[in-house]
């Protein structure tokens, strides 16, 4: 079994009480995108992508709630924390945390996480229980979105200046 | 007791083989030049500062599309020109160029459809005024070919 | 700062570790609490050069936005620029051409070399040794000079495009990058019995640093930092791009896990960039530099798209969320010395001074490319 | 009596000159040393080959403002650097450069040239504990270990040279070694030891102790400029630093001409007395020693990295004192038996 179908069926125990999770995952097109992401809302999944023409394998969506959960699961399959960004999806009214995972051996399989908080008030759980290495990217989203993680140790400004109120990245902000 | 004394023999000669390496370059000529008494020659492609390419009657070959002023990352190129009475081409009135800003991507010269611009030779840019930096390249071309 | 502060105890003091220190190479800021000369605590102190190239991803157009890659990492911009081309060219669909792909190759990892270069200066210096420095630099100017030559820049070269390059190499350049790569083999004997075999530095190297396989993942330490714990990762050969496949090499691992391990596999890597470009100026297939068909405008269809490279320092990622507009909606940057730097407070705990700066050295880092 | 006195006051005052040139030109030497070791030219631009380049750089030097940081104890902090150089200058009192001339042959010489080179130490610790300065007080307690891990095997294979001689006198000691390079304490042929193998070995240690003492690299714990900025010297300007600049050079020039009074036959010709004029033993011999000494000790420091302290103890207590204690014990059975 291929690593991404072992991860396909790890991650699918987030998903147990989800259609879709009883399939494995839903499959999209080869050419396809993402499901349109202004007229109704992606539901939490997993989502298998071309690699060649996205460089990822594996989209998955889920809630806050299932964050530390979901990076146990990576963790213990090896995977290691490449990044974690946010998106300001100023329109829909939200902030997307986009963690990136990949893996040191031969078996290529990058997985994306995304989990979407409110813009007014984002919140999630810390995932430096799991990958102490999140720390600085988790105070680098916080510097840069205004992300707050709930439970990290030490979330004070990181590439900002010690005093800054501001989030330079989000949609809204001019210098 | 057995690593003591081949540590201490292996040691003395990774240091006696070190000082020969260096002995060896002592007596070599130095590789490096004393700069302000030589220099080196620039490279054909070597990317200055832009200046203009004028024609055979020292007037720019601009014809002030303005695609190098969209293309610069930082907007450092500001040029203007006017349409002289009876004339059909524009005609170029001013391009300076902020060197301050500027990061020597070329971009401008790539973006040029009219071999309008290109890369000066200029390597010796120092100074403490910021407004020698702001260059006036229609001038330059000007005092170029005199 | 895996752990929150602790009260300190009354025997220790802060040494301040920078922003201006000769061993940061730049303006990093480490706070380290000693107790005597044994670093109790460290913690990492970023930003003194942040300029938010982020957002600035986010105003430029897609190619406004190349030179800003040579100014993350200038020691391997090159790499960064072939990481950035790469996500565009991905999310646009461009095919590059052949030709085009083996003079990426060449010029990424003749700047491999030249980083690697400056690496081992700097690194010997930090230790106390000058010399070495100036054997370095000298080499890096043939590389330099041979680039310069191509690209009309010596560090922030800008040489990729969408799709192809600046311009193309010629005959001068083909023949002066093989003359280097003679020289640069004599050179690296030369640096093996100078620098990696002199017990001095062997002595403070070798088992010092310890970062094992558990913490590379824990950070997601990569590049030569994790090839140094016996993992074999390197993206031109996990997630093989451009025409990496078609060459032969070795990518070198060491399971020494310390200082002494990282430095061996750099050595090493440079024998294996020579190679590498050995085999792609022997493999040089004529042809253009540029596809034919050009888009004009680079506008990628919108969505997700994520590239990754192997700099000299690691896995340098770029994500990328395109709206369908000619700018950016959102460019991530991955660099490798921000996960690997970030591992430093964890192993450099109850070591001595000298020891950790000698650590930190090992870790190559690069501030601007941290702190983006 | 008051000649006696005159004398010591005019050899004070040329071995201050002595030690300032030499600390000047010393600068210049290491300096284009450095640059031919690393393939490029040293300094060219004052002077023919750059050789303006120290006295500009002392009247730059003695023209700069002279920082005291806040807060420091004056007095302490003022005293340093004198105490830098001043035991390096009286060193030099006893010192002879041939049979001559030397300002005052004392029979203790030995003895009184390590009293003073342990003082250079103290002078570190004052600077480093005066500058209040956290980076100034690592690299003192660095310096006064560094100073006695070295002290000891230097005191003990000079004790192997005394016992040979027979003499604490300098000027003694350099008298056994006159007939041609073979007579010299390096080599183990000896007449009165016969044959003590370990004569070389302790040769390299006193030139290894002589390094460390002078704290220079590999050894230079105290500055360590890529760890402790500049060590103990980081808060010193103008004079100051001048002074710890001199001391430093004239402590060279003094382990140098240790080494070569004690192993290389002073002032002595190696082929021994030919009695032709350039050739006799005289100064000309024991300068060239000195500077060949101080050649090797500017090729060792362009050439390694710098060791750490546990490393530098290490290679102290496991290695050169206990080899130093065996050299020892084998010269005195040596000179028993024969």
């Amino acid at each position: 079994m291929s690593i991404q179908q072992t991860t396909i069926q790890a991650l699918g125990e987030l998903f147990s009480d989800q259609a879709s999770a009883e399939n494995g995952a839903e499959k999209e097109a080869e050419t396809g995108g993402e499901v349109d992401k202004s007229d109704q809302p992606r539901q939490n999944g997993i989502i298998e992508q071309d690699y060649r023409t996205k460089g990822f394998h594996l989209d998955v969506k889920i809630s806050a709630d299932q964050l530390v959960r979901a990076s146990q699961i990576l963790f213990e399959l090896g995977y290691f924390l490449e990044s974690i960004t946010g998106v300001d999806w100023i329109k829909e009214e939200q902030l997307e945390t986009d963690y990136d995972f990949s893996r040191y051996d031969f078996d290529l399989c990058r997985v994306v996480i995304r989990v979407r908080t409110p813009r007014t008030d984002p919140h999630l759980p810390t995932i430096t229980t799991v990958y102490t290495g999140a720390n600085w990217h988790e105070r680098e989203a916080h510097d840069f979105f205004g992300i707050i993680f709930d439970g990290h140790p030490h979330l004070i400004p990181l590439l900002l200046p010690e005093d800054a109120d501001f989030h330079p990245l989000l949609k809204d902000f001019k210098a | 007791m057995g690593g003591y004394f081949s540590d201490l023999f292996s040691g003395t000669k990774s240091l006696l083989d070190g000082m020969w390496v260096t002995l060896k370059e002592f007596p070599k000529r130095p590789v490096t030049l004393s700069y302000p008494h030589e220099s080196l020659k620039m490279y054909a492609r070597y990317r200055g500062h832009i200046e203009l390419i004028g024609d055979e009657e020292n007037k720019p070959n601009c014809v002030v599309c303005g695609m190098c002023e969209r293309a610069c990352p930082s907007g450092c190129i500001h040029l203007a020109g006017e349409k002289p009475e009876g004339g059909k081409k524009k005609v170029l009135t001013s391009y300076t160029l902020d060197f301050t800003t500027c990061s020597l991507c070329g971009s401008c010269v790539e973006s040029c459809n009219f071999d309008a611009i290109r890369f000066s030779n200029e390597y010796n840019l120092a100074s403490t005024r910021k407004e020698d930096f702001i260059i006036d390249l229609l001038k330059r071309l000007e005092e170029q070919d005199k | 700062m895996s752990q929150p502060i602790e009260l300190q105890k009354d025997e220790t003091f802060v040494l301040n570790v920078g922003p201006q220190h000769p061993a940061t190479h730049g303006v990093l800021r480490v706070k380290m609490t000693m107790d005597g000369e044994y670093i109790y605590k460290a913690e990492t102190v970023l930003g003194y050069i942040h300029r938010m190239h982020e957002k600035m991803a986010e105003n430029r157009t897609y190619p406004q936005y190349m030179p800003n890659m040579g100014r993350l990492d200038y020691l391997s911009a090159m790499a960064f620029n072939h990481g950035y081309a790469l996500v565009v060219e991905r999310a646009c669909g461009i095919e590059v051409p052949e030709r085009a792909e083996y003079i990426r190759v060449i010029t990424v990892e003749l700047n491999r070399i030249s980083s690697h270069l400056v690496w081992l200066g700097a690194y010997v210096l930090d230790l106390g040794g000058f010399t070495p420095l100036m054997y370095c630099f000298d080499d890096r100017e043939q590389i330099l000079d041979l680039l310069e030559s191509v690209t009309g820049s010596r560090l922030t070269y800008c040489y990729f495009r969408f799709g192809g390059l600046y311009n193309d190499i010629d005959d001068e350049f083909i023949t002066g990058t093989r003359a280097f790569i003679i020289r640069m083999r004599k050179e690296l004997k030369m640096y093996a019995k100078l620098v990696t075999g002199n017990i001095i530095l062997m002595k403070r190297l070798q088992g010092h640093g310890i970062i094992d396989k558990d913490m590379c993942q824990r950070y997601g330490a990569t590049g030569p930092v994790a090839r140094g714990s016996g993992l074999n990762y390197d993206v031109r050969k996990n997630e093989p791009y451009s025409v990496y496949p078609e060459l032969d090499f070795d990518i070198p691992v060491n399971d020494g896990c310390d200082s002494y391990a990282r430095y061996l596999v750099r050595m090493e890597e440079m024998e294996q960039s020579l190679r590498i470009i050995e085999q792609a100026l022997d493999k040089l297939p004529e042809g253009p530099v540029n596809p034919e068909k050009k888009p004009k405008l680079i506008k990628p269809p919108s969505g997700d798209y994520y590239a990754a490279v192997e700099t000299a320092r690691g896995n340098f990622g770029i994500r990328l969320v395109s709206d369908g507009g000619k700018n950016a909606y959102r460019l991530k940057l991955r660099s490798p010395t921000y996960s690997n730097m970030h591992l430093f407070d964890e192993a450099c705990r109850g070591m001595l001074l000298a020891d950790a700066l000698a650590f930190m050295g090992s870790l190559d880092l690069v501030i601007p490319e941290m702190d983006r | 009596m008051s000649l006696t006195l005159l004398n010591v006051v005019l050899a004070v005052f040329i071995a201050i000159c002595f030690v300032g040139a030499n600390a000047a030109y010393l600068v210049w030497c290491e300096r284009k040393g450095a640059g031919f070791y690393q393939r490029r030219p040293g300094p060219m631009e004052n002077g023919w080959w750059g050789l303006l380049q120290p006295p500009i750089d002392g009247v730059k030097l003695m023209t700069k403002q002279l920082l005291i940081p806040g807060g420091v104890d004056k007095a302490i902090f003022m005293v340093a650097p004198v105490l830098a150089m001043f035991p390096a200058l009286i060193s030099f009192v006893t010192i002879p450069f041939s049979d001559n001339i030397v300002a005052h042959p004392i029979d203790v010489g030995v003895l009184v040239i390590f009293a003073f080179a342990a003082l250079g130490g103290m002078s570190l610790l004052v600077a480093g504990w005066g500058s209040r300065n956290k980076y100034s007080m690592i690299s003192s307690v660095r310096a006064v270990s560094q100073t006695v891990a070295y002290e000891i095997p230097l005191l003990i294979t000079t004790i192997t040279i005394v016992m040979i001689s027979g003499s604490l006198n300098l000027g003694d000691i350099v008298q056994q070694q006159l007939d041609g390079f073979l007579s010299w304490n390096v080599w183990p042929l000896h007449k009165e030891v016969g044959f003590n193998l370990l004569m070389p070995v302790s040769f390299l240690i006193l030139f290894v102790c002589s390094v460390a003492e002078t704290n220079r690299a590999p050894f230079d714990l105290g500055e360590a400029e890529s760890e402790l900025v500049a060590g103990f010297h980081t808060e010193y300007s103008s004079m100051g630093f001048g002074l710890f600049f001199m001391g430093e050079y004239a402590n060279i020039v003094i382990g140098s001409c240790l080494i070569t009074i004690l192993f290389l036959g002073g002032w002595s010709c190696p082929f021994g007395d030919l009695g032709i004029f350039p050739f006799t033993h005289n100064v000309g011999w024991f300068l060239l020693k000195i500077y060949l000494i101080i050649f090797v000790f500017i090729w060792i420091r362009w050439t390694f990295p710098r060791t750490t302290i546990y490393g530098l103890l290490n290679l102290s207590w496991k290695y050169l004192i206990p080899i130093s204690l065996f050299n020892l014990l084998l010269t005195a059975g040596l000179l028993k038996v024969f």
